[in-house]
């Protein structure tokens, strides 16, 4: 079983480093919309270390949703979808194979980013390890629930506007407290309760996202 | 015991739950006009004026029936799909199908309330309230539900993703309106909600209970109308429709 | 209490009646357009059931 | 043994087929004839248990496959008519994923042997987007040289062959089937066997006679 996963995991992360690009654009597209922030704004560093947290965070969410599409609209058409889904192993644990590798790619560099990132919003040090924690916690969990609307919206027309629709009133939750926990750490409040929000909601989509995508890729293969 | 199930299963086909419905719109219609009679007629003459709120708060007497009635829509379509994902019945999906697009118009019209009611009481049409945040984010949820059934062609699969999707959106309501509380009191949002300051008078409850019931007889009415719409577009082709009376005339 | 009152609605008259009209819309509108859609799809039905009987004869 | 009774499948409404059965035993081969769009993919696909039919049962060594979704996969080979190659991927790194995607392990060499038999001598570790079709497919099919499921199912495998890969292809159908194992296709070339039985189902033959 575990086999297969690193088989998947590995898969994954060799298409992928074949063709950097993919990676690379979810990655400029959230260091752009960064960046823009304060252009539309201002450059005054009162203002923009109290905006940063919800930028951010609403930058992973459109950066992490805009990546889903690739998440198995290629398995789909190709035809390895089919063959995944008749692997005499659990669906579940190839939607996690799929889904992890595919955070490790979009994810995580938009994660190790953040801090370098925060800077230009003039945040402290331990804003700075508070947005990388909250997003290290809650980008798998965007990943994990995104992957339900990917599955829903396999080979339908118009199939990129639809999944945001979908998945966007599902991410609200993780933006709330991912956001929260920022914001916290920067008015002195901490933000632990907030993480540990996020870290069960984490746990909880590890759960149950994978069953929900595999029960949703048998429909959309069909 | 058993014929009782039997008779259940009876009427978990379209054939025989066409004309079960063609009967149940009437009677829902009637109570529907009846009931909102005597609703409006409570909560427009009978309801004293609050002394808070002033004449203003009777926009309650809608806003709260339809805010009920938007999220009972969503449990009773969640309770559709689980039904026809467990035991793949074709009625209960297109139940579920129907049901949306009157749960949506709920939500809206609760939407739309809550901003008339705010702008008076709290001076902005839209106020960062738990209550009507998740109330938008509901309308949200009924959008993604009828975009995505819009948009698949095969009935089958439509059915069954659709209800993925509600069972998705069921489990995450409550996170969601868990975290949107938490949100609003942290950011100290409005201090005034609805029940607040005005103690509910008997008069006022009754009121809104039979504003609330008169908007079940009419969403039963209205659905069952929009199910036997449903049910003549799948079925076709199948020999029954082609031999009703509508039809055949 | 006079008619011009109750238009009025000690002053709250545009949310009020705002709120009611907006839900009597609503739900006049729905029913209107549910049977409309039925009335459609019995149409098409017809026509094609006329169309099938025309072809078999 | 594959048995299969009173399938129907719907598609968009649309009754495509209604009321298949045969029965399949070890070392038969079963031929899928039927015109275009009389659903032939689509039977092959319900008999893998991707399409959930209508109507009917499936029954592997007599037990229905929904409820042995994976013991049934493990015994099943399918080949669509989609290759289900990466195009980035090498021909040996493809062919080891989707013999790990159904359960086997394959080392290196062996993949490298498989697509050498298969005539791919000087490809192996090419990305396959630079071949041809019919290269394309020898590397699909080269998975039948290490696979031990029991049961094949294969869409149209000769397409994009030339006549020495579908000669050697036949043989390894027929080298399958002497050896108990099964296969359903669909194609418009004729297997010749020295063993075993052939058995034909024709689809949509209602509306074929009519026309």
């Amino acid at each position: 079983m575990f086999e297969l996963f690193r088989v998947i995991v590995q898969r994954d992360l060799l298409l992928a480093m074949r063709r950097r690009s993919d990676i690379l654009s979810t990655l400029f597209f959230f260091v752009i919309v960064i960046s823009l922030f304060p252009l539309g704004i201002g450059p005054e560093p009162s203002i923009l270390r109290e905006i940063a947290p919800g930028i951010f965070w609403v930058a992973a969410l459109l950066a992490s949703m805009l990546a889903l599409e690739r998440l198995f609209a290629v398995d789909y058409v190709d035809g390895s979808l089919e063959q995944m889904l008749l692997s005499p192993q659990p669906v579940f644990i190839l939607v996690m194979g799929k889904v992890l590798a595919h955070w490790l790619v979009t994810g995580l560099p938009l994660v190790i980013l953040s801090p370098l990132l925060g800077i230009q919003y003039d945040l402290s040090n331990e804003v700075l390890s508070a947005l990388l924690l909250s997003l290290l916690l809650g980008t798998p969990a965007l990943s994990l629930i995104g992957s339900i609307g990917a599955a829903l919206t396999l080979g339908i027309r118009g199939g990129g506007v639809l999944v945001s629709l979908l998945v966007l009133p599902l991410y609200i939750p993780v933006l709330i407290f991912g956001a929260g926990a920022v914001e916290a750490t920067v008015s002195g409040l901490g933000g632990q309760g907030h993480l540990s929000m996020l870290g069960a909601i984490l746990i909880g989509a590890l759960v149950l996202a994978p069953l929900a995508t595999s029960a949703a890729l048998r429909i959309s293969a069909e | 015991m058993k014929k009782g199930l039997i008779h259940w299963f009876k009427y978990a086909s379209p054939a025989s739950f066409y004309p079960l419905a063609g009967r149940i719109i009437p009677w829902a219609a009637v109570i529907a006009v009846l009931l909102f009679a005597v609703g409006l007629y409570m909560s427009l003459f009978v309801a004293p004026m609050d002394y808070k709120q002033g004449e203003g708060y009777r926009i309650i007497f809608i806003h709260v029936p339809a805010a009920w009635m938007s999220m009972f829509i969503y449990v009773v379509m969640v309770f559709w799909a689980i039904i026809g994902l467990a035991v793949n019945t074709r009625l209960s999906a297109m139940m579920a199908q129907a049901l949306a697009p009157t749960g949506a118009m709920f939500t809206f019209l609760a939407l739309w309330t809550g901003a008339f009611w705010g702008k008076p009481m709290w001076g902005t049409w839209w106020v960062w309230d738990a209550r009507l945040t998740s109330e938008l984010i509901l309308l949200f949820l009924y959008i993604g539900y009828i975009a995505l059934r819009g948009s698949i062609d095969d009935n089958r699969r439509a059915d069954r993703a659709s209800g993925i999707l509600l069972l998705v959106g069921a489990v995450n309501i409550p996170i969601i309106h868990y975290s949107v509380k938490w949100w609003n009191t942290l950011h100290q949002g409005s201090s005034v909600s609805f029940q607040q300051g005005s103690s509910m008078s008997s008069i006022m409850l009754y009121g809104m209970l039979i504003m609330a019931l008169a908007c079940w007889a009419y969403t039963i009415a209205v659905v069952m109308v929009r199910v036997r719409s449903v049910i003549l577009q799948r079925e076709k082709d199948t020999k029954w429709v082609k031999n009703l009376a509508e039809i055949q005339s | 209490m006079s008619i011009a009152e109750f238009f009025h609605m000690g002053g709250y008259a545009l949310y009020v009646w705002g709120s009611f009209g907006m839900m009597a819309l609503l739900l006049l509108a729905e029913p209107i357009m549910v049977y409309q859609q039925r009335k459609s799809i019995l149409q098409r039905l017809r026509r094609m059931a006329r169309l099938n009987e025309a072809e078999s004869s | 043994m594959l048995e299969v009774a009173g399938l129907q499948c719907e598609r968009g409404d649309r009754c495509l087929f209604s009321d298949v059965g045969f029965r399949l035993q070890a070392g038969e081969l079963l031929y899928l004839h039927g015109h275009n769009g009389s659903g032939k993919t689509t039977l092959l696909r319900t008999l893998c248990g991707l399409i959930e039919p209508t109507a009917g049962k499936i029954l592997w060594q007599g037990k229905s496959i929904r409820k042995q979704r994976e013991e049934y996969a493990a015994e099943l080979v399918y080949i669509g008519h989609k290759n289900a190659l990466k195009d980035d991927l090498t021909g040996v790194e493809n062919l080891r994923v989707s013999c790990a995607l159904d359960g086997f392990k394959v080392s290196r060499q062996k993949a490298w042997n498989a697509l050498e038999r298969m005539g791919l001598k000087g490809h192996e570790d090419l990305p396959t987007q630079v071949l041809s079709q019919g290269q394309k497919r020898r590397v699909t099919l080269a998975r039948l040289l290490i696979d031990k499921s029991r049961l094949w199912i294969l869409d149209e495998p000769f397409t994009a062959l030339d006549v020495n890969a579908s000669q050697f292809l036949q043989s390894i159908l027929q080298k399958h089937l002497a050896a108990g194992g099964m296969v359903i296709l669909t194609t418009h070339q004729e297997v010749e066997l020295t063993s075993g039985e052939i058995k034909r189902l024709r689809l949509g033959w209602k509306k074929h006679n009519d026309v």
